[in-house]
């Protein structure tokens, strides 16, 4: 289906202080097509969209809009010449009502009408099915329900390009569904859609071609059914992909009349999760299974005390222990890495070094600093042990692309040495490369006695790191599957039916 | 369980409005008390009226300050602006090289150009607003005594006339000592109050602008995203409180009639303070512009409460600074109980409808 | 609910706690509207002074307000016109404006004396004003230079906060003495807004360090004078009754008495603040006279100071005999 | 080499203040040549270099809570002058009190005061991390409220400090010849540099500025970090009223320090701290304070008519920030990659290139324009 080209970006170059982000980059759009955007964290795929939609300026190259060369210099620009963009970090105004941020930058009216808006609004959320009212302040939706809005103001916009950063990170599979049925009715109407994703099931599941970015450059142009799934990978890492099918499945040692490393029970938190039992013992990987919302993060939050601990029972190696703050549950051996990496995970604005150390250094208490050359020793061991990429110790944690942010947080936790490391959602945002690096270090970790708690939304994922299952319904836990019976078919069975 | 899913859970009040709904009742308890306290003065109608006759100026420059604190802002040179319009236009009305409409020109000029500058170099030139309003602070205070330092009384004819219309409710008023009926009077300022107020509620409710501002002010970045021109909506931001600190000073005039170094001054302290209790966050992007009139009219009740009690005068200060305390106190813990999800629990049990469902 | 009946609590305790007056038969009511006593020493001693001779000892009702904001005081004003005061006393923050509140007060028969600073407006809008002539002082001090230093008389002049009545004030007669040639003001500098002693000391430090050649300093109040004295110790110029530099200051603060009366410092001129007892005496007598009153004020210097006058005149604590504030 | 370049990078923030600074010391050089001599009065270094530095004292301490204060806090404590006249007016009293003063008096006199604006600073402190209240919202009760405060603390008048050891420590110790609220400010910024050295406060408060979610699920407590540095505010203002009433001889509880957090907030904006929190340089303040005293100085110097005094000020510091601002110096970037590109020649363009990077790369306080 040979159709008309809609958008054509010729030798797009971008460099940020110290790191090249894009070189010589060609890639081209065609109307109805849905376009995959496949590349390895810090490829340069965010990079490339926000030059197109305007976010940033280009330092050369030529973008070609149904053929006019044109350039934008901000979001406004780009909107009003019906390039669209959902962004991976939900970029809408949490102060405002579900309704203004779906309309709000987009009428040229000098007012807002806002009964019509709130109808139009309502009427979209209605066809979309998301659970949100116009009038609602959008700060108190939950965070899916925030990048449904997103996407559906993006949608409303009547745009020509539609680029999609991310758009089913947060989202369940339902809620992806219905995403997809919108996206090819978009389709259907001519416009080009730029999707970027990691998860490659969704990529052979909708898009129609594949462009394949590697350090900033192009890798390739490809039609989705003639490109295979390993060769893809293998296209984005720069190397085959062997070992990623030859991992094994950790066992733990058989531990039963052992006292678990770490016993909660009753344990209940602010924000509302049942109160409920848990235990781990030494050198096992368990996770938590569940839809987003079921109360799987709340659940270890409140382990760690990043929530306020309302009640429970808590011991470690058998000891009860009290955990009222984060600090306690880090004296104690406990490291937890949160689910939002940009809120709660990196300290944007400091250096690598500094981001590596704060855990360890926060332990070893306020007057005992670590030295320079002590924190720079830490930190270069653990850069290279991670395969770290960053231009030096002093850059700021935000420059980094998100997979190496992410393992500079891995390598803080790594750094105090925890018994017991809870890690909420390690690989989300993450590419495959770096996502098989991860699973591959949880199972080296447990294996020199470290006991993890590994939660994913992608089940297969857990499937290959966690001996044994919680599954959690409503903010309760419903199950537990372990051994044999730990499969991929009863771990839906059992979210699906509550139990039994 | 299932008889809990139908309810559909009612839409969370927005920030804003709650604390809108907070300032106004403190206000309304809080004038509610001093008329039961007070009664010889509160009962007036007078009183009243007063807030605005006497301080017209000082609700006008809240206005101001309000709009560039929704957008994130601070302005904090709204005071001198206001001080060197009065001055300016006494000198021009004086010196007879100008009438009333040159004033008024006069003043929406100047507080034009130090919006236009204060827009300019921190929405385009991303300087912090504190560092420049200061300056612009410290260039009105300037340029106001460069100009003439000496106190300056309106004498023109016409101008005369002007300050002296008043508007007389004469169903409502006073009998006074000497057993006269005074009845309740309205100056010119306060329409231009009313008028601004209505203006610029409106535009911040229902123009592009004002909701573009709130954006801002939530979040700079997502608005960018959101593809407003943040520059732009700032740079407005700043303008408009500049013109409307203009305004304030031509308000001044008419209601005092004299050019003085000392008009406006703290003025922006006053406006700070007043919208804080008028539930108008520095943070940006929360409050309610009806707010910054109910937090001014709060803070003269405080003033009117301590004369009227006859505070001892080395306390006034303190009274006022712990009265200022109290309120502030008073919106936090309402605020954070309620991110705490339990603000309901203050409701005392009897108030509740029906208990909630345990368990399943 | 709770919270609202603590404001409740909380206001009513205000209430009772700040003297909640009611009106009491046959006292006279009396409302003052003042400058706030963090103004100044000078400030403060005016302010003590109302409260303590218009008491209910003395058979007064009275309220003073205290701010230096104009509005607010013209607010004040308002609201004691609206509670049918007998007399309105008025301290001005800014000596223009007023003429609204005046005639307010005419209107609702309430007499208006104005105290310590005067207003500018028609003399038949107001009862009676009882000032301390700034000017005036200003023409002691000038004339005292004019006096006691001999040609060329270079002048250091620091003054207050520009435009007000003080400054305005106290500057006009040097400046006249200048424009007739009597002598020169070699460097003009101000104490800014809060008179400030730093500001005067960096005022000093700039001419010393320009090389101006100065033998008198003429600082509108004690403490820009107490800077002045600072920067020129510190850069080693002899001052007082024995120096080169004669130092003139303002307000009769004790402190600087004491330096007078040491011959650390040359002069100082008063500005007396206590105005209630004749303000009182006015009322009571029933014989308050129409228009404006000066009250007398002196100069004293090295020659003419005596322990008395420090007890009598002076404002603020006594450092005691002969010790230096520096 | 790569060490040498570290080093520069750490030291690229000051680059700001410091050419601001040596703007001014310019146009003072051009006023007269003399500008930086130093002479000995009475044994007593003295010169216009002194002056400042005795000057601008109580606002290099002030300045540096207020750095740590904005870092933490994001935003200002504008009680800090109030702060300074109360805790200053409970070492008066005590030292007035005390009988005979002796340097005993006096230290621990400054200590009481010290735990004064302790407690003052936790007035703040709680009102701020404890009930989330922005800064300059919750200071602004004490700013409204503190001077009286200290008045009555004074006993209603302003008692005079005539002793001869608060005169040496406001002006000078006989045999030394640097004036005493000089050294003590030196030793104010020893102390804060070996804090800064053996405590994790640095990283605690950036961390906390930037983000403090992170910082607490990282073991930090952010509200206990907030609220210690207001604690610390609440020092350095005890500190600065101690230096400053010496300095005085007078507890002016009226003009004692009066408007200095003016000066305070522009002296962090002028060390290239960012208002809105975060990372932050209390040498950048430090050299931002003595600039503040510099540009005072100038004017007078300069012998502006003292009408227009302010508002030759504004227009310094608009122009001064003008050429801070971060438009600015990234469009004069640019123009200086483009000179350098030229001068390079065509022939040289990749090595221009090669140039540009590590040009941006030396000048990491450019921050990446988004």
């Amino acid at each position: 289906m040979p159709s008309e080209i809609i958008l054509k970006m010729e030798g797009i170059c971008k460099s940020f202080p110290g790191v090249r982000a894009l070189h010589n980059v060609d890639f081209v759009l065609r109307k109805g097509e849905i376009h995959a955007l496949m590349g390895e964290n810090g490829a340069g795929k965010s990079t490339l969209t926000k030059i197109l939609n305007g976010v940033y300026e280009k330092d050369a190259g030529l973008i070609i809009l149904e053929g006019k060369p044109v350039h934008f210099k901000s979001p406004q620009e780009a909107q009003n010449m019906g390039v669209g963009t959902v962004f991976q970090e939900i970029a809408l105004c949490p102060n405002l009502t579900v309704a203004e941020n779906m309309f709000i930058g987009r009428s040229r009216n000098a007012f807002v009408n806002w009964r019509q808006m709130n109808e139009k609004a309502a009427e979209m959320l209605g066809s979309l099915g998301i659970p949100a009212s116009p009038t609602q302040e959008l700060a108190s939706c939950s965070i899916a329900v925030q990048q449904m809005i997103a996407i559906a103001r993006a949608i409303d916009m009547d745009c020509k390009i539609l680029i999609l950063d991310e758009p089913t990170s947060s989202l369940d599979e339902d809620e992806v569904q219905k995403l997809f049925a919108l996206m090819r009715e978009l389709k259907a109407r001519g416009v080009g859609i730029i999707f970027i994703t990691h998860f490659i099931d969704q990529v052979y599941e909708i898009s129609d071609r594949i462009t394949v970015l590697r350090n900033g450059e192009l890798i390739g142009e490809y039609e989705t059914p003639e490109l295979p799934q390993i060769e893809l990978v293998s296209k984005m890492m720069g190397k085959a992909l062997s070992d990623v099918s030859a991992m094994k499945k950790h066992e733990p040692p058989k531990s039963d009349d052992r006292v678990p490393v770490f016993e909660a029970k009753g344990l209940s938190s602010a924000v509302g999760v049942r109160p409920f039992d848990f235990s781990i013992h030494k050198g096992e990987v368990n996770g938590f299974a569940g839809l987003l919302g079921s109360g799987r993060s709340e659940s270890v939050r409140a382990i760690f005390a990043a929530d306020k601990v309302t009640g429970g029972e808590v011991k470690i190696n058998g000891k009860r222990v009290k955990i009222k703050a984060p600090l306690n549950a880090m004296k104690l051996g406990i490291g937890y890495l949160p689910e939002d990496r940009k809120s709660e995970g990196v300290i944007d604005e400091l250096s690598v070094r500094d981001n590596i150390i704060l855990a360890l250094q926060v332990m070893k208490g306020f007057f005992k600093p670590l030295s320079r050359k002590q924190a720079e020793e830490f930190a270069n061991q653990y850069i290279k042990l991670l395969e770290i990429k960053t231009p030096s110790l002093d850059t700021p944690v935000k420059s980094l692309s998100g997979g190496n942010q992410q393992k500079v947080i891995l390598a803080r936790w790594l750094l105090t040495n925890p018994m017991y490391l809870i890690l909420d959602e390690p690989t989300r945002g993450i590419d495959v490369g770096t996502k098989v690096e991860i699973q591959k270090l949880v199972l080296k970790l447990a294996q020199d006695g470290m006991s993890l708690t590994f939660i994913s939304s992608e089940i297969d994922e857990m499937l290959r790191v966690c001996s044994r299952m919680i599954v959690m319904k409503d903010r309760e836990i419903v199950g537990e599957l372990s051994g044999a019976d730990l499969t991929e078919q009863n771990v839906m069975q059992m979210i699906a039916q509550g139990g039994k | 369980m299932g008889a809990l899913n139908p309810n559909k859970t009612k839409t969370r009040m927005s920030n804003s409005t709650l604390l809108f709904i907070i300032a106004g009742i403190i206000f309304l308890v809080m004038y509610g008390i001093a008329l039961l306290t007070f009664p010889l003065s509160f009962k007036q109608f007078q009183t009243f009226f007063d807030f605005f006759n006497l301080n017209a100026a000082l609700f006008i420059v809240t206005l101001g300050m309000c709009i560039v604190m929704i957008g994130g802002g601070i302005d904090i040179s709204v005071g001198a602006v206001c001080g060197l319009v009065t001055m300016a236009c006494a000198v021009l009305l004086e010196s007879g090289a100008g009438d009333i409409w040159d004033a008024l020109f006069l003043s929406l000029g100047i507080g034009l150009a130090f919006g236009l500058m204060h827009g300019y170099l921190i929405a385009y030139l991303e300087i912090q607003p504190f560092i420049i309003t200061l300056a612009g602070m410290f260039l009105a205070q300037g340029l106001l005594t460069t100009l003439h330092r000496e106190p300056l009384n309106v004498t023109k004819p016409a101008f005369v006339a002007l300050r002296s219309v008043r508007i007389e409710i004469p169903w409502l008023g006073t009998v006074n000592r000497l057993g006269v009926f005074i009845p309740c009077e309205i100056r010119p300022g306060v329409l231009v109050v009313v008028a601004l107020v209505i203006i610029y509620a409106i535009m911040m409710k229902w123009s592009r602008f004002g909701r573009n501002l709130y954006s801002v002010g939530g979040n700079r970045q997502s608005a960018r995203m959101l593809g407003i021109n943040v520059k732009k909506t700032m740079f407005f931001s700043y303008v408009l409180c500049g013109l409307t600190a203009g305004i304030s000073g031509f308000v001044f005039l008419i209601t005092t009639g004299a050019g003085n170094i000392g008009n406006g001054s703290l003025f922006e302290m006053k406006a700070i303070a007043a919208n804080v209790m008028g539930g108008i966050l520095l943070n940006g992007g929360v409050g309610n512009l009806l707010g910054a009139p109910i937090g001014t009219l709060t803070l003269l009740t405080i003033n009117e409460l301590i004369r009227a009690a006859g505070v001892q005068s080395n306390l006034q200060a303190i009274v006022s600074g712990l009265l200022l305390y109290i309120f502030i106190m008073l919106q936090s813990i309402i605020m954070s109980l309620r991110d705490r999800k339990n603000f309901r629990l203050v409701l005392p049990s009897w108030l509740k409808l029906h208990r909630p469902v345990e368990g399943k | 609910m709770k919270r609202l009946s603590l404001l409740l609590v909380v206001m009513l305790v205000l209430s009772t706690v700040c003297g909640l007056a009611i009106a009491a038969p046959k006292t006279i009511k009396v409302g003052i509207v003042n400058l706030p006593p963090e103004e100044s020493g000078y400030r403060q001693a005016n302010v003590e002074d109302m409260n303590q001779v218009f008491s209910k000892a003395n058979g007064y009702d009275a309220k003073q307000t205290n701010t230096a904001d104009n509005s607010e005081q013209m607010a004040a004003a308002m609201g004691y016109i609206r509670d049918g005061v007998d007399y309105l006393l008025i301290s001005a923050a800014n000596a223009s404006g007023w003429d609204d509140v005046l005639l307010a007060a005419k209107r609702a028969g309430v007499t208006v004396i104005l105290f310590d600073r005067l207003i500018d407006t028609d003399p038949s809008n107001y009862q009676a004003a009882l000032v301390s002539d700034m000017y005036y002082e200003g023409q002691l001090a000038t004339d005292w230079v004019l006096a006691n230093v001999q040609a060329p008389r270079n002048v250091i002049l620091i003054r207050g906060q520009l435009g007000s009545a003080a400054e305005v004030g106290r500057s006009a007669p040097l400046l006249k003495a200048e424009a007739e040639g009597k002598l020169n003001i070699v460097w003009d500098g101000t104490g800014g807004d809060t008179w400030s002693l730093e500001e005067a000391r960096r005022v000093v430090e700039a001419a010393i360090a320009a090389g101006k050649d100065f033998n008198v300093i003429y600082a509108q109040n004690d403490g820009m004078a107490q800077g002045a004295c600072q920067a020129l110790e510190a850069a080693g110029i002899r001052f007082g009754k024995n120096g080169k530099v004669k130092i003139i200051g303002f307000d009769f603060n004790r402190f600087a008495l004491r330096n007078v009366q040491a011959g650390y410092w040359d002069a100082d001129v008063q500005c007396n603040p206590r105005m209630a007892t004749q303000i009182d005496q006015w009322i009571k007598s029933g014989n308050i006279p129409k228009g404006i009153v000066y009250q007398k004020e002196i100069i004293l210097d090295t020659k003419t100071i005596t322990d008395d006058h420090i007890a009598k005149y002076g404002i603020n604590p006594d450092p005691g005999r002969g010790v230096i504030t520096r | 080499m790569p060490r040498l370049k570290a080093r520069f990078d750490r030291l690229s923030h000051l680059f700001l203040p410091l050419s601001v600074l040596v703007i001014l010391l310019l146009i003072n050089l051009i006023k007269g040549a003399d500008y930086f001599k130093i002479t000995m009065v009475n044994r007593v270094l003295y010169g216009n270099i002194p002056n400042i530095l005795f000057g601008a004292s109580e606002l290099v301490i002030l300045s540096i809570g207020m750095t740590l204060v904005t870092a933490a806090a994001r935003g200002q404590d504008i009680s800090i002058g109030e702060s300074g006249a109360i805790s200053s007016a409970i070492f008066v009293q005590y030292v007035l009190n005390a009988g005979e003063v002796t340097i005993w008096t006096i230290l621990v006199g400054l200590l009481i005061s010290c735990v004064a604006g302790i407690v003052i600073g936790a007035f703040n402190g709680t009102l701020v991390s404890f009930f989330n209240v922005q800064p300059m919202v919750a200071t602004l009760i004490l700013f409204l409220g503190g001077r009286s405060i200290a008045f009555i603390i004074d006993g209603k008048v302003s008692p005079i400090l005539a002793n001869p050891i608060s005169n040496q420590i406001g002006t000078v110790i006989k045999g030394v010849p640097i004036q005493t609220p000089i050294i003590l400010t030196a030793v104010f910024i020893v102390i804060v540099s070996v804090v800064l050295k053996v405590t994790n406060l640095r990283l605690y408060v950036e961390a906390v500025g930037i983000n403090p979610n992170t910082a607490r699920l990282n073991g930090i407590n952010p509200k206990r970090v907030i609220f210690l540095t207001f604690l610390l505010m609440g020092i350095c203002s005890a500190v600065a009223g101690f230096i400053a009433v010496n300095k005085v001889g007078r507890h002016d509880s009226v003009n004692l320090l009066k408007f200095i957090m003016m000066d305070a907030i522009l002296a962090v904006a002028l060390g290239g701290n960012s208002l809105s929190g975060g990372k932050f340089s209390i040498t950048g303040s430090i050299i931002g304070a003595y600039t503040i005293e510099v540009l005072n100085r100038t004017l007078l110097r300069l012998e502006v008519n003292p009408e227009a005094i302010k508002a030759f000020k504004a227009v310094f510091i608009i122009i001064l920030m003008v050429l801070a601002s971060p438009v600015v110096r990234v469009y004069a970037k640019k123009v200086m990659d483009k000179a350098k590109a030229f001068v390079a020649g065509k022939a040289a363009r990749q090595t221009g290139r090669l140039k540009k990077a590590v040009v941006s790369i030396t000048d990491s306080s450019v921050k990446k324009e988004e």
